[in-house]
């Protein structure tokens, strides 16, 4: 299973106004692996997320996800499908933080089966206490939990981090780590946008580095250069 | 498409035939009669002579004669039968200030109005009674003017409550004016001239333009209205002792439609 | 003239004494506008959807347009449709002048505007995360739809409510297009109409008043249903 | 029948030949409208405030009452405020009955509910954030409304299209309370309803024609105030 | 200047339905004193800092920033007046960057200085390239800077730091304790609620942990311990 290629970026586009915030976007995503993307505020990490999960529509470029060359409409449907995205700031819906998980349950399981593993979710994530809280009112570690427990439920083939540690206490990070972990090991693949990508470095594979639109990779724990002037031209990489 | 059945007429009236209760008495009658079953449209005699020219409803009973032998001479009515009258009143405020009581002639009345810029509220809605009063001032001599004329675009009922409100004069029929003057601060301050003759009169829709009305449900209330038995309830219709309506029909025309229909 | 409270009473009394003619106005009433509203909410909510989600040419003029249709009065919509439906019209064949359904049309028409105005207000306040995260999580668009609906209910409901008020207490098109014939087409407010032009002010404040209650006790019912109703802060 | 496109193309050409009588109902409808929603806004937006942010006794009931507010029809309206100007009435002294200020409060009345309901609905759909970052960057009471207005201000547009477009378009209470006096209380829809009570249906589309043209060009320049009017996704 | 107490805190309470959040609080608040806010998620971090800034009321207690015992609602509008208080998740009002910098400014200040103190502050948070972007669209870490820019335009006595550094690269961290120093040096006091409070240990004067309700002194950089069993009983304490 590992070293299938679950996803192929070419050339990928995209501009905001008169900004070109990604210019050529070029990314294989491997089965099982775990890519992490740095650059600083504003390089278009979320956007590329955004755009590989089906939820942001690139200028230009291709992205084949097995499928190969389709319309943007059907590839759109099959990275929806396919892909989660973890929100930089994740959004509750109206509702317990019960509802919330279960609305990422797939439908096709039994009702046991579903209070199963919402029980399992809200106990690794720590939310059985406030499970009838309504969602809106969470702190901020607390819907960062919920919505990675709705991943874990969800169980998408790529998943799309946006500071999945952010607001997290140090427990929750530990745990989180563990999760993700396990996940890889079944053959997820992660791409991680992270300022804190610290605790999560036994899980990363490659660093990626978005500079100037352009990905170059980079060694872990140097992926935020203050000055990156210094940096390869950009070229190809396989995570 | 719902088909109207067969056993509905569709009447379009005048609101004074129908506000005055007169229609709520009599219909029940008829239905019992004939087992036809009336759906009353009150509206004005404009729009009620409109709805019938296009064939949207089956029978009309309006008042307001050119125009009703207009409607019938452009065939879109068969025949117009008399049914029955009443009379047009002048009602004002109690101390009559124009001071048409002693007045001879209607037009006399009017001119006095006139004279004295005493308010004046018209019908302003091309109604029989609207029609009737622009006809009354074509007689007069004098012309109305916006400072102490209003027209105010309503129905009887309304321009009554309008007229007290402004203390003001008015043109009405007897029948919605015996419905009212309990209500009213008014009075009658002028009746009683030939010009104030106000029949109605009863159409059927041209079943030859308008194949797809009830024409026969149409003749069946027409000649409920004009019988023996029609006439007389009209006759004994009061609101409390006052008698609203006159009937009128024309026993000639009575036999000759027994014979016809 | 009969004192206000007096005339409370008296209708009270005649709704609870279950008065069959009063029923039937109410049930010819609520009937029409429950089925209007019934008919006009779906188009209205996808108008108001695409209105908020979809980038199209002319999206702008569409919400002018809209926003212009409000103003239309209720006569109007009424005399469109009645030139519409009369006999000589286009649609003269199908004989719906002076019936339920052609009161029902009318209220389609005036109803549609609102939902779709105020339906599309209530979408934009939602955050668009809330559509991305259905996505995300494996909801398929229409799963997604309804969940968008859901965090805009409170919008939605006051769409809803603005808009069957507007149908159940309007007069001018109902009157034209139903005519107002007893037993068959005459609702609650063209029975007041027709009550005070008589003069007979206080049935119709009595009728009024019956609306009101009804209303009142309808509103009370969707508002339970509706949760978000405590205060933002 | 005269053709519908006809009538419009004969109703604009009068419109901007200047007819004086056409022009005068048009200047008493807005004028009357204009006032009317004017006076209305400020109590309504400071209800929706109230219903918003404010925690008392009463809310839900408040809310309840005035979405049942709603449902009053016009006519009520009218009728209620006939009875309070009437000469027999309370307030019979002012002498207001079928002048242009009668108009106006039942206008007032009308919009009232429309405005605090779905200002209401609107103010509910802005973060509650939005009023805590004004007050914590140092904005008083009076600045953070504002401010909040300004990030509900899609959705109260609506609702002030909403409520102008009811008020501009309604035909009951103006019909009882002005009572359509040529020169004096004659509206657009009070106009509307007299020439389609004479059977003149041509007539009063053109006068409805002539409502939306006005309708659309006021919401095509408030609009622009406007701002957020691009989709949210 | 210093040692001046802004703020004195006595046994404040907040619950939220049947959950009591905050027990018994006390606290006393120096002028240019920092003071790090620990513990874990769903502690009552964010409630404590809403309340010290007059955004959400106790349930109970007692909060005295200079004026003795007075009622609720002149004690809140003080607070508004005194404190500023970041958000978690920063709210961005519809409208420019521009428009966001300029909401903080005071109001006497003159057109000059105005445009002088909005370049200043764009110039530190580098937000002059997206001065006219919608403030809505902004990416995580610019919200973050904008809500920084902000605070320090509107100069407050206090200042209720809510994850201040989540979502900001390195360079933008670097500066923001810069930032916060100098604001420091002013006589600010600050109340720091974070769970990577790393990037400006060197602020940092004293540590308390949120356990149970109480405020409890810990040290630095050992503000959160896995199981706080051992943790000393409650006490008071001057920051
Ligand atoms: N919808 C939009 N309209 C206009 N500009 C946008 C939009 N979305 C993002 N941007 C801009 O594009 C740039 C990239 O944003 P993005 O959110 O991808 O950055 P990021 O790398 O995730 O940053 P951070 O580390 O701060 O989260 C930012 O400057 C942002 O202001
Ligand atoms: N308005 C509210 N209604 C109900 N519960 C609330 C409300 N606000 C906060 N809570 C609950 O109170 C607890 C404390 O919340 P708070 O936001 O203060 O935590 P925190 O320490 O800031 O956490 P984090 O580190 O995750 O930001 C949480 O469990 C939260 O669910
Ligand atoms: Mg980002
Ligand atoms: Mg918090």
């Amino acid at each position: 299973m590992k070293d299938d290629i679950l996803l192929t970026v070419r050339s990928v586009k995209k501009r905001f106004g008169r900004r070109e915030v990604l210019r050529e976007i070029e990314l294989d995503l491997k089965s099982g692996h775990c890519l992490q993307l740095g650059g600083p505020n504003g390089a278009g990490k979320t956007t590329l997320l955004r755009i590989l999960s089906g939820l942001e529509r690139p200028d230009q470029g291709l992205i084949d996800c097995g499928d190969g060359r389709i319309a943007w409409k059907r590839i759109r449907r099959r990275l929806l499908e396919q892909t989660l995205y973890l929100h930089q700031q994740p959004y509750m819906f109206d509702g317990t933080v019960r509802y919330n998980l279960a609305y990422a349950l797939p439908n096709r399981l039994s009702a046991n089966e579903r209070e199963e593993r919402i029980k399992q979710a809200m106990d690794w994530a720590g939310l059985e206490p406030i499970r009838n809280t309504s969602a809106k009112e969470l702190s901020g570690g607390e819907r960062q939990r919920v919505s990675l427990a709705r991943a874990w439920l969800r169980q998408p083939r790529m998943l799309m981090l946006d500071e999945p540690t952010a607001n997290l206490d140090r427990e929750s990070r530990r745990r989180t780590l563990n999760l993700l972990t396990s996940l890889k090991e079944t053959g997820m693949s992660l791409v991680l946008a992270s300022h804190d990508p610290l605790h999560l470095s036994t899980l990363i594979d490659r660093c990626l580095l978005l500079h100037e639109g352009r990905l170059v990779e980079t060694e872990p724990f140097k992926i935020m250069p203050l000055s990156p002037s210094h940096l390869p031209s950009p070229m190809r990489f396989t995570a | 498409a719902e088909e109207y059945p067969k056993n509905i007429i569709r009447l379009a009236t005048t609101t004074s035939t129908d506000n005055s209760g007169l229609l709520a008495a009599l219909l029940p009658k008829f239905t019992e009669a004939s087992g036809y079953e009336v759906h009353v449209i009150a509206v004005g005699t404009g729009k009620a002579l409109r709805m019938g020219r296009d064939g949207d409803v089956d029978v009309v009973l309006v008042h307001a004669r050119a125009t009703e032998d207009k409607f019938v001479a452009e065939g879109y009515g068969e025949k117009r039968y008399g049914v029955m009258y009443n009379d047009f009143i002048i009602v004002g405020p109690k101390d009559d200030p124009a001071g048409i009581r002693s007045a001879k002639a209607v037009t006399q009345a009017l001119d006095l109005i006139a004279q004295t810029q005493s308010l004046f509220v018209s019908r302003g809605d091309d109604s029989g009674t609207h029609k009737k009063e622009q006809y009354l001032w074509n007689k007069s001599e004098t012309r109305p003017s916006k400072t102490w004329y209003r027209e105010a675009g309503q129905g009887m009922g309304k321009v009554l409550q309008i007229a007290a409100e402004l203390d003001a004069y008015t043109l009405t029929d007897r029948g919605t004016w015996l419905a009212y003057h309990n209500k009213s601060p008014l009075e009658i301050r002028f009746e009683s001239d030939p010009l104030l003759y106000n029949p109605y009169g009863i159409i059927a829709v041209n079943p030859v333009r308008h194949p797809d009305t009830n024409h026969d449900g149409a003749m069946a209330l027409i000649k409920w209205f004009i019988s023996p038995d029609g006439q007389t309830m009209i006759g004994e219709f009061r609101i409390g002792k006052d008698q609203l309506f006159t009937p009128s029909a024309d026993a000639g025309e009575f036999a000759a439609f027994s014979k016809a229909y | 003239m009969e004192s206000l409270s007096e005339s409370t009473v008296n209708a009270l009394a005649l709704l609870f004494s279950g008065n069959a003619e009063l029923w039937e106005i109410i049930g010819i009433s609520f009937r029409v506008s429950f089925i209007a509203i019934t008919v006009a909410v779906p188009p209205a909510l996808m108008t108001a959807f695409a209105l908020t989600y979809l980038h199209f040419p002319g999206r702008r003029l569409l919400i002018s347009i809209n926003s212009t249709l409000l103003s239309v009065p209720a006569v109007v919509v009424g005399l469109t449709l009645y030139i519409l439906l009369s006999r000589q019209g286009p649609l003269g064949e199908w004989k719906l002048l002076f019936t339920q359904t052609a009161m029902v049309l009318g209220q389609i028409a005036l109803s549609f505007p609102i939902l779709a105005a105020m339906g599309h207000a209530a979408l934009q306040g939602v955050d668009r995360r809330a559509w991305e995260t259905a996505r995300t999580l494996g909801a398929g668009p229409l799963r997604a739809f309804s969940t968008v609906i859901r965090e805009a209910r409170f919008g939605l409901m006051a769409a809803l409510l603005a808009a069957f008020g507007r149908i159940i207490a309007e007069v001018g098109a109902s009157m034209m297009l139903g005519g107002n014939i007893l037993h068959y087409t005459r609702n609650i407010p063209t029975a007041i109409a027709l009550e005070t032009s008589k003069g007979e002010f206080s049935q119709g404040i009595a009728l009024g008043i019956v609306l009101l209650v009804l209303a009142f006790t309808l509103n009370a019912l969707l508002q339970n249903f509706q949760g978000r109703g405590h205060p933002v802060s």
